[in-house]
């Protein structure tokens, strides 16, 4: 047996989300990744952490009409309106491709209604390459009158609980920042089930034309992401850290592998990169360069030690 | 499909008109892989604010590796882009999107308005013959006066293509608009009119080309954020239902494929 | 007697706060524009709408340990912690400058029980000068084990209607956003008897300091203000114009008249200049010029005609 | 008091040692009505990000209306502001906060460390008489190493005052802190120390000062917002418990009136 050399500068990067052993900590968003493909002029996809595709829904949806994005303040505003090609489609184009990565591809779902989630995490569940379910609870619920999931713990909670049902996969649920008390949301997924919890999804935004006196987005209302929001998902992340034990994913306004430190400082074991793809597509494997040098530089044997790892007092 | 990320120096920033900027960039792997229709998104600001890059149509390309894009001032991304200074860099982004499909150049019709002259001179470059004499698409530009339309007429001029001209106070060539210099050439069905400029000019002109049964292509605008297919967010209404991406499926559509009427 | 004459370009920009009529409608944010006094040098204080004060208590507060400010993407996170220099204080030494100026004088008061926020009206109420009271429902309720009055539509209502019955200046409930629905929140304070609501107070948010591992802010979250959360105040505005009847006074990330202007058009009465003082202490009169400018260019007969009047469809 | 807020010039953007920047802002108002002590804030960038202005202490002013600030590069407003071009326009407000207090020069001895020496220029500039060979301030400068403290005190020596130097390294002057060169002066109980620089610094100054009884003021900084006394950021513990607020009570304090321990 050869001798197993551990060079000075081999950095463990390893982090778990549940069962999901991932190389390290860096994924990217949710619908700012498009289905991965996208970027494969810009990075070298097989060192991701984990790749989240785009939200999937049973049907596909065309999506809200235009204008869909604009910019803010260090931010922008989307209001997509849940565009996808429908988890068939999915799977049957999506899939071979992102499969042959060698890399977790976690697929995000949404849904009207609990059967609608249930039935998409049954319909994934044995998919080759599908290595996790995030599940986007910020869509209102229908059946319920709209009231989104993602602001009721107990709707949220019988989500949760029915997708674990229908699949062994481990099962994300990602929080919206939108409610009064993160932590009761937290805690409330994590009782039903949930391997982790990915956090935040965007806060609602709104933007004004004032030459035209109109909404600048056709849906009026839309979800703000990017920098701006830094500050409150940092906040969120720091709250829920101190309220629930299953791995958290730190999401908003990573932009530099310093954002994503500071994230695990936070709490978080992993984190997300998502409206800085668009700024530089890159910015997911500059992320990981830059915490594997953070890492080097500060000789830690493992990065899990930093997760949590704020100094207070 | 090749695809870059580079931190390019800009060579050149000339004012051609009040507020039309062109910017000369040295870009080689971009301009290398680009094809006429195609755009790039510049990087506006090294912070964070404004957050998103811009897109631009590629205007010209040259063989020693230059890129040049054309635009006019309109909001506070391209404020800035016209401030920067020679010999800075930017980030670029490109060669992004679906160009135009070139027709034979005798069968070829350009048609600009404003700033959708700026995808057509890389076209016509590509289009025309390099043998001199050689074939010439025709080219129709229009604008609103003769100070903004004669500083881009003279680039087409250069590459020995004479240019119909229309301004809308009529200070230079036809007074009026460029559709009806377009109907004025009572074009044959084998033709193709490739078409950049303002909504109202390219739903007249697939208007105008329907009922000719002429091919027509478009080079359409929506907002962006990625420019790459990956946001969603640049979606353009299809005549069939439901929507395209401007970025990925365009920017270049065929004309009857939109919707036009709002 | 003289004739009037009513040249082009007389601009009518009055606004009302139930029966507090405003020569325009441009404030100062509580918190940002100190105790007026500070401005006087920039700013030609008598024209402003009204000068809203830093937040006061009945006893006076030291505040929160430094670093209490940090800088963000677009914005910033203050935990300033409350400093004041108290009720009687405030009477006596800043209400005689500030009742000099002919301008109203609305003062933000906040407390850690009802019966503190009643007491305080009581202390205000028939003090010259003071036109309005703004009440910051934003603190943590100490007797309720700290939930916050601004996040619990049954608590903020209480405090509203004892301040209410305690004076009769007219009262301005200042909403928190870090709510599910901020609409129930405006609509309990409405029925409880507020004059008007004013929002957004600052977003929670956190902020990491990497190379110490320490937040960055001594009391560890703080409050987030400025450009970067303009998308969300402009939203919950626009929500809660649907729901109230009473005047909305829009604050977050105003900086220019433009900003101002699109807070009207979502359904604000009048604004509130927060953040925008420090970077540009002319902030206020800059946005009223620009008010000024755009009624007159826009020919405007009344700048009330712009309250609300978004377009939409 | 006078203060402003002025669009102003940035004559000359000046390289004195890795990272130590001195720009000259041609500010005659704020110039004019500026005192030892000190501060301006100025605007980074003129957009939102970064969105606060920077504070930085009044280094020299001329008569000319020429007003001078030096600083160190340690972070991205300071990155930025050693960017901007000489001919560009920058927002200053000022002059803010109480400075010094000044007493008789051949009572007065100047402690500056790092870029708390930046205030102290102007402070001994105020301090001296200007009849040649008139008295003038004691000064000891200290730095990490000769590079950083050489083009600083050639402003000292230009105004005709000799400077007591110390270096970390030994490479200038005497090798170690100015706290020792200080003690070696044994200065009398009439005497004001003036100190300006790192927080342990101060602090050993103090001590020092307490000890034998000497009047020291020192000029502390902290993170700032306004600049002007509105947003309460700015709080410096006191010693008798409770904050002060540095833009509008300091950035100068009697040493002994704050809290030094930590
Ligand atoms: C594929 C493509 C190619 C383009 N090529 C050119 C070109 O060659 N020359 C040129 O001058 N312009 C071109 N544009 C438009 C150009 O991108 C916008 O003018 C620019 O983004 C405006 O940025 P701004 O910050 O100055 O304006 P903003 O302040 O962002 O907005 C000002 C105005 O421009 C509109 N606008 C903003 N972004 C876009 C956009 N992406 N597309 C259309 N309108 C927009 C806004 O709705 C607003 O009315 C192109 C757009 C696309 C999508
Ligand atoms: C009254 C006053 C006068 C000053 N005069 C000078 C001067 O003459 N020359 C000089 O070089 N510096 C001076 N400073 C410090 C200077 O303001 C900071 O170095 C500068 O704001 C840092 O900005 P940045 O964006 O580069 O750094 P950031 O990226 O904001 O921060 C980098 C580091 O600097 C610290 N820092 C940030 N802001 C301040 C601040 N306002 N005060 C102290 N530390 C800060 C941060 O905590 C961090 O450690 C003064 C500060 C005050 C309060
Ligand atoms: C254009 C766009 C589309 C998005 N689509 C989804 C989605 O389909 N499902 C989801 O859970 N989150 C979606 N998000 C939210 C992101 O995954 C992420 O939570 C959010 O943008 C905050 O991170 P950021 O600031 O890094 O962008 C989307 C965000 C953007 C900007
Ligand atoms: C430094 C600072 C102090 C503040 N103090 C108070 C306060 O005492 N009372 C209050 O109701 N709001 C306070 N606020 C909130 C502001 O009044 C305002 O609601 C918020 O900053 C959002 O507006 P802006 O983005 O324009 O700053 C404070 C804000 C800042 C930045
Ligand atoms: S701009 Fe992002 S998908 Fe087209
Ligand atoms: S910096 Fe704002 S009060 Fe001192």
């Amino acid at each position: 047996m050869e001798p197993v050399i551990i060079t000075s500068d081999a950095v463990d990067l390893q982090v778990a989300i549940g069962s999901l052993a991932l190389q390290n900590p860096v994924m990217t968003a949710s619908g700012t990744f498009g289905y991965g493909r996208e970027f494969e002029s810009f990075v070298d996809l097989s060192r991701l952490g984990a790749i989240v595709v785009k939200g999937i829904s049973l049907e596909p949806r065309c999506g809200n009409p235009p204008p869909r994005i604009v910019e803010t303040a260090c931010g922008m505003l989307n209001a997509i309106g849940l565009e996808n090609v429908g988890v068939d489609r999915f799977i049957r184009e999506k899939m071979p491709y992102l499969s042959g990565l060698g890399v977790p591809v976690i697929v995000n779902i949404l849904g009207d209604c609990v059967e609608e989630y249930a039935r998409l995490a049954e319909r994934l569940a044995d998919i080759a390459g599908v290595s996790a379910i995030e599940i986007n609870i910020s869509c209102p619920n229908v059946k319920k009158g709209g009231v989104a999931f993602g602001t009721d713990p107990q709707m949220a909670a019988a989500v949760t609980a029915a997708v674990k049902k229908s699949c062994r996969l481990p099962i994300i649920v990602k929080l919206s920042p939108n409610v009064t008390d993160v932590t009761l949301m937290a805690k409330a997924v994590e009782e039903a089930g949930a391997d982790g919890v990915s956090l935040i999804n965007t806060l609602i935004g709104m933007a004004i034309d004032l030459a035209s006196r109109r909404p600048r987005l056709a849906n009026i209302i839309g979800g703000l992401s990017g920098p701006a929001i830094k500050p409150v998902a940092l906040r969120m992340v720091y709250q829920v850290a101190q309220v629930v034990t299953i791995p958290i994913i730190g999401i908003g306004g990573i932009a530099s592998a310093e954002d994503a430190l500071e994230f695990m400082l936070a709490g978080a074991s992993a984190v997300q990169v998502g409206t800085a793809n668009f700024v530089n597509p890159r910015a997911s494997e500059d992320v990981l360069d830059g915490i594997t040098a953070y890492a080097r530089e500060q000789q830690l044997s493992s990065i899990r030690d930093l997760i949590g790892g704020l100094r207070l007092g | 499909m090749s695809q870059f990320q580079k931190n390019v120096e800009l060579v050149r920033s000339e004012v051609l008109a009040q507020d039309v900027i062109r910017l000369t960039f040295n870009a080689p792997e971009i301009a290398a892989a680009a094809m006429p229709g195609q755009f790039v998104m510049v990087q506006i600001a090294p912070g964070q604010d404004p957050l998103l890059r811009r897109p631009f149509s590629i205007h010209q390309i040259t063989k020693d590796g230059a890129l040049q894009i054309l635009f006019k001032v309109v909001g506070r991304g391209t404020r800035l882009l016209a401030q920067v200074q020679e010999g800075a860099h930017l980030s670029l982004l490109g060669p992004l999107g679906r160009g135009f499909i070139l027709a034979a150049p005798e069968k070829a019709c350009l048609v600009g308005g404003g700033m959708g002259i700026a995808p057509l001179l890389f076209l016509a470059g590509r289009l025309s013959q390099p043998v001199h004499d050689g074939p010439r698409p025709k080219v129709i530009l229009g604008a609103r006066n003769r100070a903004e339309l004669v500083p881009l007429i003279a680039a087409f001029e250069n590459i020995g293509i004479k240019v119909l001209a229309a301004t809308d106070d009529g200070s230079f060539g036809h007074h009026g608009l460029v559709t009806d210099v377009l109907q004025g050439l009572n074009l044959d069905s084998a033709f193709t009119v490739y078409s950049c400029g303002p909504r109202p000019m390219m739903a007249a002109i697939n208007h105008l080309c329907q009922q000719q049964k002429i091919s027509c292509q478009v080079s359409v605008e929506t907002v962006m954020a990625c420019g790459m297919g990956a946001c969603l967010g640049c979606a353009v209404a299809l005549k069939a239902g439901g929507y395209a991406h401007v970025c990925s499926d365009g920017p270049v559509f065929e004309a009857g494929e939109l919707l036009w009427s709002l």
